[in-house]
């Protein structure tokens, strides 16, 4: 096979991860969906390891292994905190980082 | 090494001071009125050791110290102490003991981080004293500023965060150009030289291409300017006056605008002698227009300190004026009026931060006639604003009189300008005197008198200005050896 | 002899010291023994040292004592240093005695005063100052006097501070005369320019050799000089504070508005002669603006219904005669009059602060009235007073120094027959208003009730002024009657003797006219306010003749021209840009990035969606360029 | 090999189709894991066990058991799939679907565009990779170690339950609107 032709999955697998990450707006399913991103793009490493014969490509996966491990128990500690506070998973709603402080308040008098 | 201990010996009371903030114990304040009045003591033991024998065989520094700091970028501990250096970091020590005394009662809430900036403020100003090192003195440059932002974020009036970030901004502003000129300077002088230094006394030789040495300079200047301040950059000073602590009104016009001028003095033209010459018409200029321009502003306000800080801009336009008249009468002009303005702009604050303690209102309509309720305070205020309208035997005559009498060696036309801010001075001085102390009794409630701690403020400040006014000599002998050399005066 | 010269600014430094420090707490009396026991003290010193001037003058002319080395930079050298010598004696004497008696009468004259205390500190601390403006070795020193006495005029103006119109007066005075202090300090910094020096017998010395008569520069230096006297003179054009000064209490008007502080401009004048002459035009300006101001002011003084205004305008109007007779090179006649001024308008004052004291502060002439009688100490020293100062011949100081004056200004070189006719026309003015004010305060009938009555204290200076103001003229007799020169013998050891023009016409003739002057200004006077007054009634239908009073009235709209020109268009435009217009700038700066982050904001919804779909576009972004390129 | 390249592949495309669609969390986990499994397949075919192995234990294992255990934990089931079913409509999608797709042509003509060179299953062996995690990439290693570290201390942190606490801006936000109210 082709050397693209995996790179050319592990592309269809990204955009649908990254499909999923802007359709959905249920947390839980974002996280998912990143999952699938990562892991594709794992994929994409691990294909050039096998082109050139080479260990790098493993060992990268093996990175991209850790931080998707450390990244999800992050997040879904986050998902937990937020769904405590707000009492809600979708996104559209958690919205409380938008810029709307008010900066009248520092005007003069 | 006395200069460092000095420095230490703020920075740790102030520390000591924040250690101290959960206790709220009354011995805070008597640490930092410590730590500045050891200080002072060590100040006047070197005072008394080398202000008389400034002769030849010294050289200008009475005092020096060296050591490494980082010494694979050329950054040393270099401070060192000279006539104008003695005279300001004495201005420093004496209105910082003040500063101490007069916020002993004005401030409760957390005093120990109070008292930990004022501290900290004052090491900044005397490391920008006494630094010969321009790393060291962007270093206490920005030492100076934080403490100082800090204080009026916190213990400031109603508009305080606009008043304390307009501050940061402007002086910011200025520091960073001056942080760009200093590493110009370095790099320029690094690749001539071989040796990379930021060491004062190197660098004064360093030789700069003419179109470049412009740039440089106007990246000092402009930082100093702004502190001066100077017009059109004087916008931060009504609002952060008006709005700081009274000890840190005090401290702003007393100290913090002095190291502008002394900035000048010290780096600006030693470093750029032909090209301050170049600039010294402009620079006149908008001296003369800050003289006029600040007179007239101070005429129209309504609110005590914005009105006293006008004041300075105006005294400031003078220090400007002689400073690039290059004479040596007008410099030591200068010298006097940064001290003299210190501290009668400082008693005037001073004056301002007590009324408002007693009326609770900044505003001049709601006063009048306080003379009858505090004749000893009217008596003081009254010294005061004739010190600012420039009376003979008050210390600001001496300056300003020195100042025109060497300006009008080198530019008649200004001089003649420069001293209509003398009828303005008047003008605007006696409608505060009017305003507040004078016409009929409108106080809402009784008010009492000077207290014992604020009568010795007030004496303490009367004392020396009168004495600067009576025997400035002792003043222009110190700074005199430091004034007649070549760096700053064309003959 | 230097410690007593010290002594005698010293004197006063230190009841000022005293009084302001501990005043409150002192009992009145013991305020009153320390502010009128040092200056007396002071007055004491002075006669002595005037005395021994006398018998044995010192060699160089001057006693002289530096105290301290003020101020020396560069070349620029400047000590504390009283010098003594004919001229400044005479000022030194005036300004103690004077003062002295001065102190006394305030004595009683304040005793219900709540800030006795201050009154007096402010008095002394005021003596202190003009002694030594007089006795000033050098310019700065004197300036410093001149200052300082510029300071406690406003002080003693304002005295009396609640009440605003009394603030408001004694920041005029203050405003006017630092323009003119202003003006003199240029003078000052040219002059060091020039001669490298601003020591005056230096510059005595110096000014011949150095400057050619009347160039350029020292015309300015002389102009300027003549400026910073004209403010202090209350001279045409800087005349006005001194009528609205009158807020003060009495013997601050005596003291400092009459005998000494107004006249520190003569002074100048006379201290720099040696200036003044190597520029004939200014010479020439300084006669005509003395000329001026004793027209004008002797107009005004016609007019005033305010007992105290009158003596203020007739004060411009004296010291006008001062200027005339300096201004013509008249030295002698110039300090003169000052000398005789000094006795018969303090007691002018004196003697108005009398009467207004007994009349509850009543202070408006034609609301007094019949108190020839009821006053009668009063009346007669106001009578003495008054004669002198309309100059009655031969029985009054006052006609001895003003004869020299009016001759002077016709015969001497600099002088000219139209400023003779001003001066007699001043003359006849003078005799007129002093006739009317006499009259309608002590003749006719009795308006307003009167109280209590002066006690010794104030009557005791009162007597001895009034003395004066008859006998002192006696050292200085017209050259055609008597030949008594004591007083221009004294001063003419510093200041040069009057050069007459050639060829002198007859004393006796233009004596005679000035007489006859006088008289017919006392006859005038009596006519319209005694006599016939409804002569007065016939001109109060004439509308030319009201608007003629009015325009008088108000000292010839100086005040409302200044408005105009100066003092409305400054508050416009300070009060226009109370928000400093720079600051809008800076304010622009804000806003505008403000707007700006209202704009880009805009991306920041708090959306993951967003954001994401901008890293997306971002990626296909760079591929594409990728894919491009 | 080649055929179970291009089945697992297909397998995981079609997998992850159905993660991306599913309305029911659970559901998508499944799907999820199977689409695992195929990569995990696809790793074989590349020559690659160890990672394969991985890819079973660590991703369709640990960290689907930790998207099961919050789902569970939160209980979310039903009721939000019904929610997303009414939130995922045409109009929600279509746009970042196009996007995305010529994100995916852009990718595929560059990667068509480049290397075409035939991958043999070469495997490398175990031994080179650890040599070369231990020599190489030592230091990467240990900030893994310091990246799982934070994330655990993180997890940790934020997951624990605490009273409501807000930060300053929002506190500020609400008092505001509770005043309004």
């Amino acid at each position: 096979m082709a050397s693209y032709s995996v790179l050319a999955v592990a592309a269809i697998l990204f955009t649908l991860g990254l499909i999923g990450v802007l359709t959905r707006r249920n947390v839980i399913f974002i996280l998912i969906s990143v999952e699938v991103m990562l892991n594709a793009a794992g994929l994409a490493f691990v294909a050039a390891g096998a082109r050139w014969g080479q260990p790098d490509g493993q060992v990268m996966f093996l990175f991209i292994l850790a931080m998707a491990a450390s990244e999800v128990s992050v997040g879904l500690a986050l998902v937990m905190q937020v769904y405590h506070q707000h009492k809600t998973l979708d996104v559209t709603r958690l919205n409380v980082l938008k810029d709307d402080i008010d900066i009248q308040e520092i005007k003069v008098q | 090494m006395i200069l460092i201990w000095m420095i230490i010996i703020l920075l740790a009371g102030g520390i000591l001071c924040w250690l101290l903030s959960k206790s709220n114990s009354p011995a805070i304040k008597w640490i930092a009125l410590l730590a500045v009045l050891i200080d002072l003591v060590l100040l006047l033991n070197i005072w008394l050791q080398h202000g008389q024998g400034l002769t030849a065989n010294t050289g200008n520094w009475m005092i020096q110290y060296q050591s490494a700091w980082i010494p694979s970028f050329g950054i040393s501990f270099h401070v060192a102490m000279d006539g104008l250096s003695l005279i300001l970091v004495m201005l420093t020590f004496f209105l910082g003991t003040l500063a101490v005394l007069c916020s002993w009662k004005e401030i409760e809430k957390r005093a120990g981080f109070y008292y930990f900036n004022l501290l900290w403020t004052l090491a900044g100003i005397t490391g920008v004293f006494v630094a010969l090192d321009l790393f060291l003195f962007y270093f206490f440059w920005e030492v100076m500023l934080v403490p100082m932002y800090l204080l009026i974020l916190i213990w400031g009036d109603k508009n305080r965060r606009y008043a304390a970030y307009k501050f940061f901004i402007f002086t910011q502003a200025g520091g960073l150009l001056m942080l760009i000129s200093i590493l110009a300077l370095y790099f320029i002088h690094g690749a001539q030289s071989g040796t990379y230094t930021y060491d004062y006394l190197s660098l004064l030789g360093t030789r700069i291409d003419p179109s470049v040495a412009k740039w440089i300079m106007m990246g000092f200047m402009i930082a100093f300017v702004i502190k001066l301040p100077m017009v059109p950059f004087h916008n931060w000073l009504p609002d952060a006056h008006s709005e700081a602590p009274t000890a840190g009104s005090l401290i702003l016009a007393g100290l913090l605008l002095k190291t502008g001028a002394y900035g000048i003095i010290r780096f600006v033209l030693p470093l750029f002698q032909q090209y301050a010459a170049d600039i010294a018409w402009w620079a006149m200029l908008f001296g003369v227009i800050g003289v006029i321009y600040g007179a007239m502003m101070a005429f129209a306000q309504t609110d005590l300190k914005r009105l006293i800080a006008y004041t300075s801009v105006s005294h400031m336009g003078f220090v400007l004026t002689g400073i690039f008249a290059f004479r040596e009468i007008a410099m030591q002009g200068v010298i006097m009026q940064i001290i003299t303005h210190g501290i009668s702009t400082g008693a005037l604050f001073v004056l301002a931060g007590m009324i408002k303690e007693r009326l609770h209102t900044r505003d001049i309509s709601q006063m009048g006639g306080l003379w009858s309720y505090m004749p000893a305070m009217g008596g003081a205020a009254m010294l005061f604003t004739m010190a600012s309208l420039g009376l003979p035997a008050l210390g600001n005559f001496i300056a300003e009189f020195l100042i025109l009498l060497g300006t009008f060696q080198a530019n008649p036309t200004f001089t003649v300008l420069a001293s209509t801010g003398l009828v303005f001075s008047a003008l605007y001085s006696l409608r505060l005197m009017q305003k507040v102390f004078l016409g009929p009794p409108n106080a809402p409630h009784k008010v009492n008198d000077i207290s014992g701690r604020e009568f010795i403020i007030l004496a303490a400040l009367s004392i020396s200005i009168v004495l600067l006014g009576l025997f400035p000599q002792a003043v222009l002998d110190v700074a005199g050896k430091v004034i007649s050399n070549k760096l700053y005066v064309i003959r | 002899m230097h410690q007593t010269l010290s002594l005698i600014p010293a004197l006063p430094l230190a009841g000022f010291l005293i009084l302001s420090l501990l005043g409150r707490r002192l009992p009145n009396r013991l305020v009153a023994l320390i502010g009128a026991g040092v200056i007396s003290a002071a007055a004491i010193i002075a006669i002595w040292l005037g005395i021994s001037f006398l018998q044995a003058p010192p060699d160089s002319g001057a006693y002289s004592v530096e105290l301290w080395r003020w101020m020396s930079v560069a070349n620029f050298n400047c000590s504390f240093s009283l010098h003594v010598d004919a001229l400044s004696l005479v000022f030194v004497f005036v300004i103690t005695f004077v003062g002295a008696l001065i102190h006394i009468y305030s004595a009683g004259f304040m005793k219900h005063d709540r800030d006795y205390a201050r009154f007096f500190a402010s008095m002394n601390l005021f003596v202190c100052a003009m002694l030594l403006l007089v006795m000033a070795d050098n310019l700065v020193l004197l300036y410093l006097g001149w200052e300082g006495v510029g300071l406690c005029s406003y002080l003693l103006i304002g005295f009396w501070y609640e009440t605003t119109a009394n603030v408001q007066a004694a920041n005029k005075a203050f405003y006017i005369t630092r323009v003119g202090d202003t003006a003199m300090a240029i003078g000052f910094f040219l002059l060091f320019r020039e001669l490298g020096t601003l020591d005056i017998p230096a510059i005595q010395k110096l000014a011949p050799e150095h400057f050619t008569s009347g160039s350029p520069i020292i015309t300015a230096i002389a102009l300027l000089l003549l400026a910073g006297g004209m403010g202090k003179s209350a001279q045409v054009p800087l005349q006005t504070w001194l009528p609205d000064a009158m807020a003060g209490p009495s013997p601050v008007s005596a003291l400092i508005h009459a005998a000494t502080m107004v006249t520190a401009g003569v002074y100048l004048v006379a201290r720099m002669h040696v200036l003044f002459q190597l520029s004939p035009l200014v010479m020439s300006i300084t006669a005509v603006i003395g000329a001026l101001t004793l027209f004008i002011a002797g107009c005004s003084a016609m007019v005033q219904t305010d007992i105290k205004r009158i003596l203020a305008y007739s004060t411009i109007s004296q010291v006008g005669y001062m200027f005339l007779a300096l201004g013509v090179g008249a030295w002698s006649a110039g300090v003169f009059h000052f000398f005789t001024h000094a006795f018969f308008k303090a007691l002018l004052f004196l003697a108005a602060g009398a009467v207004i004291e007994s009349l509850h502060h009543e202070h408006g002439i034609f609301k007094m009235g019949g108190l020839k009688n009821k006053m009668p100490l009063v009346f007669y020293t106001f009578l003495a007073g008054a004669a002198a100062l309309a100059a009655l011949p031969l029985i009054t100081a006052g006609f001895f120094s003003k004869d020299q004056v009016l001759w002077y200004a016709l015969s001497a070189n600099g002088g000219n027959p139209l400023l003779w006719i001003v001066a007699l026309l001043g003359a006849f003015i003078t005799a007129f208003y002093t006739t009317r004010l006499m009259l309608v305060v002590f003749w006719g009938t009795e308006k307003t009730h009167v109280g209590e009555l002066p006690g010794r204290l104030m009557t005791l200076p009162l007597v001895i002024l009034a003395i004066l103001s008859i006998c002192a003229g006696f050292i200085e007799w017209p050259h055609n009657m008597l030949h008594i020169t004591l007083f221009s013998d004294l001063v003419q050891k510093v200041l040069p003797p009057v050069v007459e023009a050639e060829p002198v016409p007859s004393e006796a003739l233009f004596q005679l006219i000035a007489v006859v002057a006088t008289f017919s200004g006392v006859f005038v006077g009596y006519l319209l306010y005694r006599k016939n007054t409804s002569i007065i009634e016939s001109w109060k239908q004439t509308p030319a003749m009201v608007w003629l009073r009015d325009f008088f009235y108000t000292g010839w709209k100086f005040d409302e021209l200044y408005n105009i020109l100066f003092v409305r268009p400054f508050v416009f435009i300070t009060q226009l840009n109370k928000q400093d217009v720079i600051d809008k700038i800076y304010a622009g700066i804000v806003s505008l990035f403000q707007r700006l982050n209202g704009i880009f904001s805009v991306s920041q919804d708090g959306s993951v969606r967003t954001y994401v779909i901008g890293v997306l576009i971002g990626i296909i972004f760079i591929l594409a360029l990728q894919l491009i390129l | 090999m080649n055929y179970l390249f291009y089945i697992s592949s297909v397998v995981a495309i079609v997998a992850t189709i159905m993660v991306i669609t599913r309305y029911h969390p659970v559901h998508a986990l499944l799907y999820l894991v199977v689409s695992f499994l195929a990569v995990s397949m696809i790793f074989l075919s590349l020559g690659a066990p160890f990672v394969a192995i991985l890819e079973i234990i660590l991703y369709a294992g640990a960290i689907i058991v930790l998207f099961i255990f919050v789902v569970m934990m939160l209980n979310i089931g039903s009721e939000a799939a019904a929610q997303e079913k009414q939130w995922i409509k045409t109009q929600t999608w279509a746009g970042p679907t196009i996007l995305t797709a010529i994100l995916l042509a852009e990718l595929l003509v560059l990667m068509i565009r480049g290397d075409s060179t035939t991958i043999t299953d070469q495997s490398v062996p175990i031994k080179q990779i650890s040599f070369s995690l231990y020599k190489e990439y030592i230091i990467a290693v240990e900030l893994v170690g310091f990246l799982l570290m934070a994330g655990i201390v993180g997890a940790a942190h934020i997951g624990r339950h605490k009273k409501r606490y807000l930060h300053r801006f929002l506190r500020e936000k609400e008092e505001r609107e509770s005043v309004k109210l």
